[in-house]
């Protein structure tokens, strides 16, 4: 972001080298082409014009059968490498690290909101600490919203009704931009941020200087009690309920058959719409809290339901 | 189909559709595709100036980076109007209702195309269409851009939103008269001898975009109509509150909406074809892969419409699929491009206005087409895409392609639909005056998309000024470059020389006939025995 | 013709035949087969109603390419929006990551 | 009679009415996106909640459902009589048959509205007054919310079909209709058996769920 005229972005994540690579591939082969279109173009066109009687027009190509297969198969070949190599990329930008931290964030009209699982909170500002992989789990409270980084090379729209992720390994110190990438209403310009990558001292120190008092799980237990879920839930309780400890990441048998993966979706799900895919082996008594909770609470639960123990058994 | 023919001149009186009764009512209830023709290119005349300045704000606006003009929601209102007139008012209609309604019969060596009352009912509804979405645009303030994405849409627009949903549904219907106009007069309407690889590749290039607008068109109007009333009743099928899912829309939406491009495009590659061989004074290279290539646009186009969703929350695997085809679809349009280019070779090439645009439309398009190829692959799309590139994108391909290439058409067939010559130094300028300020307006949007600029943004960081400045200057270019056929043309309906039936010695049946034709086209109906593009080769 | 040819009224007696046999499935316990027994008889229903009461069977083979347009787009706009659902599964938990 | 039907652009009558029927068959295939994109939006709702659509399927009135299906079934049949009739030049005939077509349309439709009628009374129309006794009431206002919009499209194509029916009808008793010219009869009838072929999938995916449980 200095005074000069920009040409090429920052780079500030994992991917963004690799990216580049790829960029620079594509834009070689593009101006390759150009060039073979514009070249044949004016030469031929310098050429064979009208008023060039000199030039000898006769033995004009008959046959198109081997230029026809012979463009067609270079340019499927060229395309088809293309494609391979923009696909592995984004397979592994779909694949975070096991080790990665989750963060949550919330997209409303017209503001992110971050919060971190040891309680911070922040709005349209996000830090993580360099070389850290962080993954982003993202619900949004109102309509579509984009989460993009241009430093990262990296975006991912927010689609109310469920969670989405990105995963990100910052490796340069800086501020980036964060912006909304998908319309979302009047002020969507403004919906920006900016991402701050410190150095692993310094996030600690920002952590430290931000702690509200409580982690994200703990407003989660919070919340869990007050609305009475722990009256069923509860290892105690008597009620015939799913125990939630060690939930996350099981595979869960249906009622109608089959198994599910309770992961973020799963449970979410579970809270809003409880009929949809019930566990077997238990009644249908919860009761939906669909309209009650807003997106940061729910976000609020499901940490508090992902940190549960697994219970010993 | 000799290309020599005899310069008839046809300012006989009563010889010709332009003076064939000339009241207001003999135009408004007319059922002659010529002067069908001529009134939509009235109409789409007056769309594409408001599109235009709509366009014209958005550059103004943007020429500061706190977008000072405008305030965000006017702005937000602008583009939408912008890209609601562009898409459904001009581009969608523009070649086929103007050239195809005016060529494809007289291609064809018929009289008509074979339902000449849905033709004009087609165009009242496209009137129609056009006022409705103007009231709702303007006097409603929707705000939603041109996609409507859900749930923005029918839970967070005003109420006129349901009204310009409305006028966009009754252009559906317009464009599938047409497009079904189009489908059946080809198959049965051919005269004798006209087998299909005898006819030229601007019918088939319509063809195939009607077939599109058929197909694609009515999956739109129902997606739309599901919004509006899910926008009145509060509740609906893409409501996530009620589960249900947004990217539903986005599938639907994009099954027309990105078929939707070709209807763009193809008429125009169609009229290139034409127009590169007439000044070439030669055969088209390779017509059977030309002609096939737009009818595989037209399938394989219909199987990509993932790839507006690579980051839209769709799953990993069909992003997969979506690439690999939108890779597959590239291939047909270099075909052409590579056939364009053979087409030159050896030929005697002459540089008159429509062949000035069509050779900007080669380069243009080969430019909006390989950065096709950028946001085609996966990784790079997820940086690029709701950025400038992808608006750079598609302005390359329909502004630089498809409105370059009507402007070619305009200037080809001008003295065949009006009789009248053109001045052709004023035309010869405005050609390069185009290419230059659109390549000024439109390439510093590929730079700043790259940078990460997103779209569709009121206001923007300082460091992406210099770009936009220069985009909007350019900008200032392209609008002037535009106004001036406009005059040179309108000047011509006047003082113009009169022109011969076949000013460039062009083949094809409609340099047959007198400029302007009569109203029944042809006196008797012609037999046809030679391909097309059949110019004489040079002696040895 | 003032009695109707044979093939129409047998095509008729068969539909009802169908729409009963549609009804008996709904209740008959198919389970998660039933919605695909439904459109399955519901498409057997609707090709006899387009070869024999629209004709098809007896006219042009363009006929047949436009009226198979038609249901092959639907085809195509389902099954790739079908690819899409039937995929979205949580994709970082199905690789090593 | 030919003379003053036969338009300049076709070379005969035959050429003409094979035309128009192609015509109406680009049309159908048009419709069938039309409307199959609603079976489609129906289909991956019902996808992702199963068991919410069936239970909210099942309150809808299986009874005059089927009855109204076997209905269509007959007009369909009526008018492919009365299409053959009339391509054999016997016009009066083919005019009560159409005419008993569109009766039976219009049977449908009088059902239907009895129906429509009883479910707006039990609030099964979606918004704020909507109420449905089911685990999943949202799930069941959206499926409510596709019902009306289906059968109601459903509804204005049959209106649209019985209006053409009676004018073809009146032009066929007035002996318009030859065994040369009758393409319109033809047109109208294929417009008729789509309409009718909608309904056969709409009962089937609409009224038929979730009755076993």
């Amino acid at each position: 972001m200095n005074g000069g005229i920009p040409f090429l972005p920052q780079s500030a994540s994992s991917v963004a080298g690799e990216f580049d690579v790829l960029f620079a591939a594509l834009l070689a082969i593009a101006l390759a082409m150009l060039g073979l279109v514009f070249l044949l173009m004016f030469r031929f066109c310098a050429h064979y014009r009208r008023s060039n009687r000199a030039v000898d027009r006769t033995g004009r190509e008959k046959k198109s059968w081997h230029w026809e297969v012979g463009w067609t198969a270079g340019s499927l070949i060229v395309f088809l490498g293309l494609y391979a190599w923009g696909a592995d990329l984004y397979l592994r930008e779909h694949r975070p690290p096991a080790e990665a931290t989750d963060i949550y964030v919330v997209g409303k009209q017209w503001m992110w909101k971050i919060e971190h699982l040891d309680g911070q909170r922040e709005i349209n500002a996000l830090h993580v600490a360099v070389g850290r992989p962080v993954r982003l789990v993202m619900a949004s409270q109102d309509v579509i919203h984009g989460f993009f980084v241009p430093a990262f090379r990296l975006k991912q729209d927010v689609v109310p009704g469920r969670y989405v992720t990105l995963w990100f390994d910052p490796d340069r110190i800086g501020v980036y931009r964060l912006y909304c990438s998908q319309f979302c209403g009047t002020d969507h310009a403004a919906m920006d941020g900016m991402v701050s990558v410190m150095s692993s001292g310094d996030f600690q120190k920002w952590l430290a200087a931000n702690a509200t008092g409580g982690s994200l799980a703990s407003r989660g237990a919070a919340l869990f009690r007050r609305l009475g879920c722990s009256g069923c839930h509860a290892p105690a309780s008597g009620v015939a309920a799913p125990d939630l400890a060690g939930l996350y990441g099981r595979r869960v048998a249906l009622r109608g058959g089959g198994a599910a993966l309770a992961d973020e979706g799963f449970i979410r799900d579970a809270i809003l719409e409880p009929a949809k895919r019930p566990p077997a082996g238990y009644p249908t008594v919860m009761p939906s809290f669909a309209g009650q909770l807003d997106e940061e609470q729910i976000v609020a639960l499901l940490a508090y339901i992902k940190a549960l123990p697994r219970s010993p058994q | 189909m000799t290309v020599t023919t005899v310069a008839e001149l046809p300012h006989e009186r009563g010889g010709s559709y332009l003076t064939d009764g000339t009241t207001l009512a003999s135009w408004l209830l007319t059922r002659d595709h010529k002067r069908i023709a001529i009134l939509y290119t009235l109409t789409i005349t007056a769309f594409f100036f408001i599109g235009g300045a709509a366009a014209a704000v958005i550059r103004l606006n943007l020429l500061t980076p706190e977008g000072t003009l405008v305030d965000a929601e006017t702005y937000n209102r602008i583009f939408t109007l912008h890209g609601v007139v562009m898409v459904w008012l001009f581009l969608v209609p523009s070649i086929p209702t103007t050239f195809g309604n005016f060529l494809i019969p007289l291609m064809l060596g018929a009289k008509d195309l074979a339902f000449p009352r849905l033709n004009l009912l087609s165009w009242y509804l496209f009137v129609a269409s056009g006022l409705i979405v103007l009231a709702g645009l303007i006097g409603g303030s929707v705000d939603t851009g041109w996609t409507f994405y859900e749930p923005l849409s029918s839970g967070y627009a005003s109420g006129a939103l349901v009204v310009v949903l409305l006028g966009i549904f009754v252009n559906g219907f317009s464009s599938i008269l047409t497009g079904l106009n189009f489908v059946v007069s080809i198959h049965r309407l051919r005269a004798p001898g006209l087998t299909w690889y005898r006819l030229p590749i601007f019918c088939w290039s319509n063809y195939a975009t009607a077939v599109i607008m058929m197909l694609a068109t009515p999956v739109l109007a129902v997606t739309l109509m599901l919004v509006a009333v899910e926008h009145l009743w509060g509740v609906g099928v893409f409501d996530p509150t009620h589960g249900g899912d947004p990217l539903l829309f986005q599938h639907m939406f994009w099954f027309y909406s990105h078929p939707a491009v070709y209807i763009m495009i193809l008429p125009g590659m169609g009229v290139i074809s034409e127009i590169v061989p007439a000044f070439a004074r030669k055969r088209l290279f390779g017509y059977h892969f030309v002609a096939w290539s737009s009818v595989a646009i037209a399938v394989v186009g219909f199987l990509v419409w993932g790839h507006h969703m690579f980051v839209a929350g769709e799953s990993v695997y069909a992003a997969l699929v979506f690439s690999f085809l939108s890779f597959i679809v590239a291939v047909p349009s270099a075909i052409k491009v590579f056939n364009w280019l053979a087409t030159l070779h050896k030929g005697a090439i002459s540089f008159e206005a429509p062949m000035l645009y069509a050779l900007g439309f080669i380069l243009l398009f080969t430019i909006g087409g390989l950065t096709g190829l950028f946001v085609a692959t996966l990784a790079f799309d997820v940086h690029a895409t709701a950025t400038y590139f992808v608006v750079a994108h598609f302005h390359y391909i329909m502004v630089g392609g498809m409105v370059s290439a009507y402007f070619a058409a305009l200037h080809f067939w001008w003295p065949k639909a009006t009789g009248r010559l053109y001045p052709e130094s004023w035309a010869r300028f405005a050609a390069i005056l185009i290419f230059f300020g659109f390549n000024l307006t439109f390439f510093p949007q590929f730079i700043l998309g790259y940078l990460g600029m997103p779209r569709r943004y009121h206001a923007y960081p300082p460091e992406f000024q210099v770009w936009n400045v220069l985009s909007s200057a350019g900008a200032s270019v392209l609008a002037a470059a535009y106004l001036l056929p406009l005059f040179y043309l309108g000047w011509s309906l006047w003082r113009g020389a009169r022109a011969p039936a076949n000013p460039w010695g062009a083949t094809g049946l409609e340099w047959q006939t007198p400029s302007p034709p009569p109203s029944g086209n042809f006196a008797r109906t012609p037999r046809i025995s030679r391909p097309p593009y059949d110019y004489p080769e040079p002696a040895a | 013709m003032a009695r109707p040819p044979r093939r129409i009224v047998l095509s008729w007696l068969g539909l009802l035949a169908l729409l009963a046999g549609n009804v008996a499935v709904a209740y008959a316990g198919a389970g998660s087969l039933a919605p695909f027994a439904h459109v399955v008889i519901a498409a057997a229903m609707a090709a006899v109603v387009l070869v024999v009461f629209m004709e098809l069977g007896r006219g042009a083979s363009l006929f047949w390419v436009f009226a198979g347009a038609g249901f092959f787009w639907l085809a195509v706009l389902f099954v790739l929006t079908a690819g899409d659902y039937l995929t979205r599964v949580n994709f970082a938990a199905t690789g090593a990551g | 009679m030919s003379d003053r039907v036969l338009e300049k652009q076709f070379a005969d009558l035959a050429h003409q009415s094979e035309t128009a029927e192609l015509g109406m068959w680009g049309f159908i295939a048009t419709e069938v996106l039309f409307l199959g994109g609603l079976f489609v939006a129906y289909s991956f709702y019902r996808y992702l909640h199963p068991a919410g659509v069936a239970a909210a399927a099942s309150h809808t009135r299986l009874v005059i459902g089927s009855v109204n299906t076997a209905v269509l079934l007959t007009s369909s049949f009526l008018m492919s009589w009365a299409s053959l009739a009339a391509s054999n030049g016997e016009g009066r005939r083919a005019a009560r048959l159409i005419w008993g077509a569109a009766g039976l349309g219009l049977v449908f439709l009088a059902l239907k509205g009895l129906e429509y009628a009883e479910e707006i009374g039990e609030r099964l129309w979606p918004g704020a007054a909507f109420s449905l006794d089911t685990p999943e009431p949202r799930v069941g206002e959206v499926f409510y919310f596709l019902y009306w919009v289906m059968t109601g499209i459903h509804a204005l194509h049959l209106l649209i079909g019985v209006a053409a029916l009676a004018a073809i009808g009146w032009r066929a008793h007035g002996g318009v209709y030859s065994r040369a010219y009758h393409s319109p009869v033809r047109v109208v009838s294929l417009y008729w058996h789509f309409v009718d072929i909608v309904w056969i999938f709409l009962f089937a995916l609409i009224y038929l769920p979730g009755r076993s449980a």
